[in-house]
């Protein structure tokens, strides 16, 4: 599956990135602790960055991770933390990743929830934007969204529908 | 009235979070823990679900009389 | 002390027009607190002063009614004036029933027009599953004598044009389950016409007299204390409805009652565009009832705010929840203004239903658990409930309404929604 | 009055066409419909509600309780619009309103005449005989104001939500200080202005700051302010908010159209939103001619409009001689000053003031007031006297009456959240105090009305709040600055009138509320504000009591003879400004009231003839269309096929929550009545679990994937409460005890193949790997494997009584599974057929796990011996649950096997006709046994076999039914096993 522009224009670009395998990995105790901690975003909202430089592994959950499209490094840490002191669930398929750039991304967001609030302190949050959950992060172009899958398409249709004044 | 702040998410606007009910006395008959409610006007001992965030359950101290949240615990994990 | 008010009629309008000034007298103020009663309410809302009504009138008792602030200052003047009886379960159909017919005549027992406006309440189905709900509804009080229609689109489209049932919306409307007999009632009329005739009747209302406790004796109540001394009593009835929590923690009793805040909000007035009742509740855990108010306003509420509170100050976010269910049925009117937003305190209960039943002690008892039906079952409430405080034994109308019934099982739950007053 | 050679700091010379009443007028780019209208000669503009006298307007902005307009064409019209706030578009359509057949000449005004009649609170002295709802479709069309609009086409708002350090509400001095303060010291400021441009008073007030013209200061002001970074909303107004958000509505030009609205969270907040002027009551004090004073300063400042020719001004402070200096030096003739004050109460400024106007002919009165207004449809005539013999009346001509009784400051925001007020006597009003953490009041909201102290008063609040920021920088000088004069006011509300009189002293301009009515509200004894407020409309109306507010409270405390501050003013209430509800429902409107949630299936069901209807978020496929003429036949069709052949059905909108960990068994034990720890790895069973009061909450399907791992599924209905509910107990009672528990319903779509080739079809579908899998499998067994490349579980268990299989597939290979099932001979059946096929083997939906039944009502009793305590099981043996004449579940068909009975249908026996023994809870057309059948929760009383009355009256009438064993079809089951 490869990348596909969903809005591209006045100030707004979303594209929907191809995802693959997903995990959410639970730690049986929060704050987290044990020998795993080493190498994890141990922290609320902290995020771990994979090889390619994108968010890894987001802790946006009490004591619970999700690596999006693990790479081999992050799909050890994992693995190594399952033994001790959690469990990890396959849950590919339940969530969908957007990258919002553009001039005009932050305002997108601004018109469902105030991105400055829920992002202080954090580099990752789990909020519920346009009445769908979701999980923020800022990156350097813009935002990256993991939207639940089922309502990936009217989370399109609701920043389409969006009318921002100049 | 405040804003709620979820010990994992930090402060959040409170229509993220769903109130669930007030802690019944400690101790109390299985009928008590389930039908009674404790209502105390100014310290209200509470359970809330922060269902538009993380999804973790708080326990909440509120003064119902003013609004003001005076703590918040996050409960999973074996914190308390 | 001021002697009763006049009959009112037009004729008694002329005649003061002509009086020029002093014909009409106090429905209620200038009462001096006497040393004794043989009923002390607690509670000057409209349960209350029914109550003191029919216990004056019926049984001929010498009566006190004690208010913290003033007369019909709670939740009677602050609910959205909706009164209907189209409930499923017997025990609270038959209740509500007896309402409903109460409020037909009201008016002409009280000589005080309350504007009983039977405009039809509308309960709106939003799939198949709530149309089979209703069906069920409307049957149950259709076999106890009460009134009520099943209608589909095309019916609505003709008794509610302005709803245009078929439009396309997230939550298509498939039908409604519609009570005819029910719609609105002007809710402070309820409040000071039943004070009048209390008045008139010899009961004493006595506002700014905040009951601070309760004296007993020997295992049986004795009077109340209040910020005014002293009461002696022979009984006593607590009637204090979102303030029923404090109620418990004086007499040392944890109530099965949540108290939330309510609200609900009024537009600014425009000429008749809603002539009925409507009800929308969709699966997005969303609730609007909206009527027109006789001055032209668009009335409307919907769920609790969700968490206890006395602050009498709703969250803006439910207030937009009410809002968009208002569009969401009629979408003509997003142009118009809201002006003003309320709240009520309601003592919810945990299955949705009242509790009328002694509290603690023989000859204390409590009227309250009205969670979103206080206003409709007033004045039933106020006969029943002086039947209680009167002869001892509760009339068969409202034995259910137990407090024991929790731990018995005998759970009115009209939702199925459990012991989780907010769980939408 | 030539509007040509107007000038004012709104208007620029391009003209404007529009029309009122039909009438077609011009106004200039830059007006407001009062603005142009009175530049334009017109004075009557609307009628009060009750006696619908004729009203011009009196105040300049949304306070104003009289010159409210219906904006455009039927249907599409926009009611009760402020006038003073409706900027003029070319061509704009307005409409005066309550007022039937013309402006000028309206029947119902007819009412006046019985004025007396018609006194406070009269409908509930009367409309009692016939009935009142005989009555009540003609007062509801004399009621309300604008027209009912037909249709609405206004966008959602634009919504933005942000942070800033200091949010100031109100651009007059005090909030351009506060702002200017606390951007100097570094603070992030948002300024938001409820009029098009800033300054509030300073536009017409004698003031110079910082050596500078005050609109110059403003406009200087302003250009630093955008280079400090600040965000200045004008055309905004903050209206409410909770919990320190607070919301500003910004409807550019003053009527509903392209909105926006703004959540905003500051640090600190200056409340900053002035004062508003009141009147002093006076016979016909609501003639069109009789407006405010700040009102009339405002048209001509702001609109070049000259209000009148001939004015008479009528005040209780010093600062009308300086309005009278501006009006007068405008070209408008001042014929009097009505002051009621004595000569000592002038200070200097306003003394020389009034010497020059003498000279200029003025006649300045001392001690004397404006008696009545006369003139018919609009002023002519103003009748004064000397306070000390009120009937030594005098006549003065003209045509316009400015009054102005003071000031009252704009607590509505104040007044939030625990803040309450304190009677400030200098100003005979109220202010708000006792606010909490990081809100102030500043300026005459704040209860200051001169100019050096209100500026001081913002900057204080402005670096304040910055420094509540953390922003430590300079907030720079307080400026120095010069205004009109402090007023010097002697508290006056009314002057002297008899009682016929006080019948036309209007205080609530709106719902024609006058003293004659406080008075008759007193005889009947209601006393309080509160009382008096919902006896009389005081204070109802689109104004809030702005204008008639404190002026009815101070009345009525002169009738009571009590001090003012212990009467006090009625609760205000948000909003703060009246919003419109488009703004209010923000952008959940239409199809985005809710977000619909999507299968991986669901575009292809749309593509294929699927009709799709809501269920909880879901949109889920009733039927097909191709299958029948509508849902009662297709559904038959479909069903029909399933048993024959063989069907797949998506059920992907089942819920499956991932359950692991090392304590993950006892924990699923601990939720439902029988064991998950007795479930083999591989294979899964059909569990139930109770809410906390005993009642049956949910069932399900849960698979064992290993010792410390399970998936339970629960039905699509409860998604969100069962999940809460797992993740409550494993958060409190096994917090930190080893396990976990993970929402993954949209990890997996469900194919359910279902059918006697079910087997045969997956064998061609699957391929040969598939093979021995699918012949060995047992019932409620499962095997995982994949298909396409991605995880598969192929798990054996029917909901349908026929052979079938529920296939768990990753949503990228479920469109390319279905696709293949249907090219290997399966079609599609929807939930109709389900209802079906479901109901014929007596298998429950939520129409019986309906929270009102326990597991005994529901035949679980086997379940519920088993002893396993979980939660709920303890409440389980409360006496109701176990009398006789409690309800069980139980088949019901027609006696006759004909007769068509509904889910819905209430049960009673020939003893009891009225009172139901039981009802049926889901009913269907089985096409297998060419009759209707039902499942039913009758009372315990009737058992099976026994033959009922099926009472439906609202919908299809009665019939004759006997209740049945719950399993219609194939009760052994071995279609399901074969």
């Amino acid at each position: 599956m490869m990348a596909v522009t969903q809005i591209s224009g006045n100030g707004i670009e979303l594209v929907e990135r191809p995802i693959g395998r997903v995990l959410e990995f639970v730690a049986f105790h929060f704050p987290p602790e044990g020998a795993f901690v080493v190498g994890w975003p141990a922290a609320p909202g902290a995020v771990r960055h994979d090889t390619l430089g994108g968010p890894g592994l987001l802790h946006f959950a009490p004591a619970r991770w999700l690596a999006p499209s693990p790479c081999a490094e992050i799909a050890a840490l994992v693995a190594a933390a399952e033994e001790a002191a959690g469990t990890c669930v396959d849950v590919t398929g339940k969530w969908r990743e957007f990258a919002l750039g553009g001039p005009r991304a932050g305002r997108v967001l601004a018109s469902a929830v105030n991105v400055e609030a829920v992002l202080e302190g954090r580099e990752c949050a789990a909020i519920t934007m346009f009445d769908c959950p979701c999980i923020l992060v800022r990156v350097t172009d813009g935002y990256r969204i993991w939207v639940r899958s089922s309502f990936a398409t009217d989370f399109i249709a609701a920043v389409q529908s969006l009318r921002l004044p100049a | 009235m405040t804003r709620l702040t979820c010990p994992f998410c930090g402060p959040r606007e409170l229509r993220e979070f769903e109130f669930h009910k007030t802690l019944p006395e400690p101790g109390s008959t299985p009928y008590a823990r389930v039908y009674e409610r404790v209502n105390r006007l100014d310290d209200s001992l509470e359970h809330w679900q922060h269902v538009q965030g993380c999804r973790g359950w708080l326990l909440v101290r509120r003064n119902p009389s003013s609004g003001a949240v005076l703590e918040t615990v996050i409960l999973g994990g074996g914190a308390q | 002390m001021t002697g009763p008010t006049p009959h009112y009629s037009a004729l008694a309008l002329l005649r003061a027009r002509l009086a020029g000034g002093g014909f009409w007298r106090p429905l209620w103020t200038g009462r001096l607190l006497k040393q004794a009663y043989d009923v002390v309410v607690v509670g000057a809302g409209g349960h209350g002063l029914a109550t003191a009504f029919h216990l004056a009138r019926d049984h001929g008792l010498k009566v006190a009614v004690l208010e913290k602030r003033l007369v019909g200052y709670g939740n009677v003047g602050r609910n959205t004036t909706i009164v209907r009886s189209n409930y499923l379960l017997p025990e609270n159909h038959y209740f509500y029933e007896d309402s409903l017919r109460r409020w037909e005549t009201l008016s002409k027992d009280l000589n005080y027009n309350v504007m009983y406006s039977p405009r039809g309440v509308v309960d709106l189905a939003l799939s198949d599953g709530d149309m089979i709900g209703a069906a069920r509804r409307g049957n149950a009080m259709r076999l106890a004598g009460i009134d009520c229609e099943m209608m589909d689109r095309a019916a609505l489209d003709r008794f509610c044009p302005e709803l245009v049932a078929s439009r396309d919306r997230r939550f298509p409307i498939f039908g409604a389950l519609v009570q005819h007999r029910g719609g609105t009632v002007r809710h402070d009329a309820v409040a000071w016409g039943y004070a009048r005739a209390a008045t008139a009747l010899g009961v004493d209302i006595i506002e700014d007299c905040e009951v601070t406790g309760l004296r007993t004796a020997a295992g049986v109540a004795t009077g109340v204390e209040t910020v005014k001394g002293y009461v002696q009593a022979n009984r006593v009835l607590f009637a204090t409805a979102g303030h029923t929590g404090m109620i418990g923690t004086m007499l040392g009793v944890t109530l099965p009652i949540e108290t939330h805040l309510l609200q609900a909000m009024v537009t600014e007035p425009i000429k008749p565009m809603l002539n009925t009742v409507l009800v929308y509740v969709h699966p997005g855990h969303g609730e609007t009832y909206l009527l027109q108010s006789d001055k032209g306003g668009l009335v409307m509420g919907g769920y609790l705010d969700g968490f206890p509170s006395y602050t009498r100050e709703g969250q803006w976010s439910r207030m937009e929840d009410v809002v968009q269910g208002a569009i969401a049925m009629l979408p003509q009117a997003a142009g118009v203004k809201i002006v003003r937003q309320w709240a009520g305190i309601n003592d919810m209960t945990m299955d949705g239903s009242p509790i009328i039943d002694r509290l603690r002690y023989d000859n204390v008892f409590l009227n309250a658990g009205w969670c979103y039906g206080g206003f409709k079952t007033i004045p039933a409430s106020g006969a029943a409930c002086a039947k209680l405080v009167a002869s001892g034994t509760a009339p068969d109308l409202i034995k259910a309404y137990r407090l024991s019934r929790f731990e018995t099982g005998h759970m009115l739950d009209e939702r199925g929604g459990g012991p989780f007053p907010v769980r939408l | 009055m030539n509007g040509t050679q107007r000038r004012g700091t709104r208007l620029t010379d391009t003209s404007l066409r529009f029309t009122f009443d039909g009438r077609e007028y011009c106004g200039q780019v830059g007006d407001t419909a009062a603005s142009a209208l009175l530049a334009s000669g017109v004075r009557a503009m609307g009628r009060s509600v009750k006696y619908r006298r004729l009203r011009g307007v009196l105040a300049a902005g949304p306070e104003e309780p009289n010159a409210l307009f219906t904006v455009g064409t039927s249907p599409a019209v926009i009611p009760n619009v402020y006038a003073p706030q409706l900027e003029l578009r070319d061509g704009m359509v307005l409409k005066s309103q309550n007022r039937w057949p013309s402006l000028k000449y309206d029947v119902a005004s007819l009412l006046q005449v019985g004025s007396g009649f018609f006194g406070a609170g009269f409908y509930y002295k009367t409309f009692i005989w016939p009935s009142w709802h005989r009555w009540e479709a003609t007062i509801r069309a004399l009621a309300g104001l604008g027209e009912a609009p037909g249709t609405c086409e206004l966008p959602p708002p634009a919504v933005e939500h942000f942070s800033c350090d200091v949010l100031v509400a109100g651009a007059g001095a005090a909030g351009l200080a506060a702002a200017r303060a606390a951007a100097r010291a570094g603070a992030r400021v948002v300024l938001c202005e409820r009029e098009p441009v800033c300054g509030g008073e300073l536009e017409f007030e004698f003031a110079t700051i910082e050596g500078r013209p005050a609109l110059a200061w403003v406009d200087a002001t302003l250009v630093e302010l955008a280079s400090l970074g600040v965000r200045v909303l004008t055309d905004t107004t903050l209206v409410g908010g909770t919990g320190g958000e607070y919301v500003a509505h910004h409807e550019p030009g003053g009527v509903p159209g392209a909105n926006s609205v703004y959540k905003i969270r500051p640090v600190a907040f200056v409340i900053a939103m002035g004062a508003v002027e009141r009147p002093i009551a006076f016979i016909n004090n609501d003639l069109p001619g009789v407006m405010l004073l700040g009102a009339a300063e405002r048209f001509l400042a702001r609109y070049g409009v000259m209000v009148g020719s001939n004015l008479v001004l009528f005040a209780n402070h010093d600062r009308v001689y300086a309005a009278a200096t501006r009006l007068a030096s405008a070209g408008m003739r001042v014929c009097a000053v009505v002051d009621i004050r004595d000569s000592g109460a002038l200070g200097a400024e306003a003394t020389a003031q009034r010497a020059t106007l003498a000279q200029g002919g003025t006649e300045c009165l001392l001690g004397y007031a404006v008696i009545s207004a006369a003139g018919g449809s609009h002023v002519r005539r103003a009748i004064v006297a000397p306070l000390a013999s009120p009937s030594a009346t005098r006549v003065i001509a003209c045509d316009v009456v400015l009054v102005s009784g003071g000031w009252g400051p704009s607590a509505h925001a104040g007044l939030q959240e625990g803040g309450t007020t304190r009677y400030e006597e200098g100003l005979a009003a109220f202010v708000a105090m006792d606010q909490p953490e990081g809100r102030e009041n500043a300026g005459a909201a704040n209860g200051l009305l001169e100019l050096p102290r209100v500026l001081i008063d913002g900057a204080g609040a402005g670096t304040r709040g910055a420094r509540r920021a953390g922003a430590d920088g300079d907030p720079g000088a307080t400026p120095i600055a010069s205004g009109d004069p402090a007023p010097r006011l002697v508290p006056f509300w009314r002057s002297p009138a008899d009682r016929a009189g006080e019948k036309r002293q209007f205080i609530d301009y709106q719902n024609d509320v006058n003293v004659a009515d406080l008075r008759a509200t007193l005889e009947e004894g209601f006393v309080d504000i509160e009382h008096v407020k919902r006896y009389t409309a005081l204070g109802f109306g689109t104004d809030q009591g702005r204008i008639g507010g404190l002026l009815g409270a101070a009345i009525l405390a002169e009738l009571r003879g009590e001090p003012l501050k212990d009467v006090g003013t009625s609760r205000l209430r948000p909003p703060y400004h009246s919003v419109t509800m488009s703004s209010l429902a923000g952008l959940r409107v239409g199809a985005r009231l809710r977000p619909m949630r999507r299968t991986p299936l669901h575009d292809w069901h749309l593509a294929n003839g699927g009709v799709l209807e809501p269920m909880d978020l879901w949109m889920r496929t009733r039927y097909y269309r191709q299958n029948g003429p509508a849902v009662f036949e297709a559904g038959i069709a479909e069903a029909q096929r399933v048993r024959t052949s063989g069907g797949i059905v998506d059920g992907s909108t089942l819920g499956k929550i991932e359950v692991a960990g090392p304590n993950a068994a006892v924990f699923l034990d601990s939720l439902y009545l029988n064991k998950a720890s007795t479930i083999k790895v591989g294979r899964s069973k059909y569990m139930v679990n109770l809410r906390e009061d005993g009642m049956v909450l949910d069932d399900g399907i849960v698979l064992r994937l290993a010792d410390d791992r399970f998936i339970a599924t629960t039905s699509s209905g409860h998604g969100g409460h069962m999940l809460s509910h797992f993740e409550h107990y494993r958060d409190t009672e096994w917090s930190g005890r080893g396990v976990t528990v993970t929402d993954v319903t949209e990890s997996w779509g469900v194919i359910v193949v279902a059918g006697p080739q079910s087997r045969t079809v997956l064998h061609s579908v699957l391929g040969a790997a598939w093979q021995p899998v699918l012949d060995t499998l047992t019932h409620m067994a499962f095997a995982r494997g994949a298909f396409g490349g991605q995880d598969l579980t192929v798990l054996r268990a029917s909901f349908s009584g026929e052979l079938a299989f529920e296939l768990h597939c990753r949503p990228s290979i479920t469109v390319a599974l279905w696709e293949a099932l249907i090219a290997a001979g399966f079609k599609p059946y929807g939930l109709e057929a389900l209802d079906i096929l479901r109901v014929e083997k007596g298998y429950l939906v939520s129409s019986e796990l309906n929270g009102e039944t326990t597991p005994f009502d529901l035949c679980m009793d086997g379940l519920v011996k088993l002893g396993n305590p979980c939660v709920g099981r303890d409440l389980l043996d409360r006496p109701a649950f176990h009398e006789s004449d409690r309800p069980r579940l139980v088949g019901v068909r027609a006696l006759d096997g004909k007769a068509i009975f509904y889910g819905g249908a209430q049960l009673t026996t020939a003893e009891q006709p009225n009172r139901p023994c039981g009802y049926v809870t889901s009913s269907v057309y089985s096409p297998t046994l060419g009759e209707w059948v039902g499942l039913a929760l009758v009372s315990r009383k009737q058992p099976e076999g026994a033959v009922l009355d099926c009472r439906d009256p609202v919908r299809i009438g009665d019939c004759r039914v006997r209740l049945t064993s719950m399993v219609h079809y194939d009760p052994t089951g071995e279609r399901m096993k074969s």
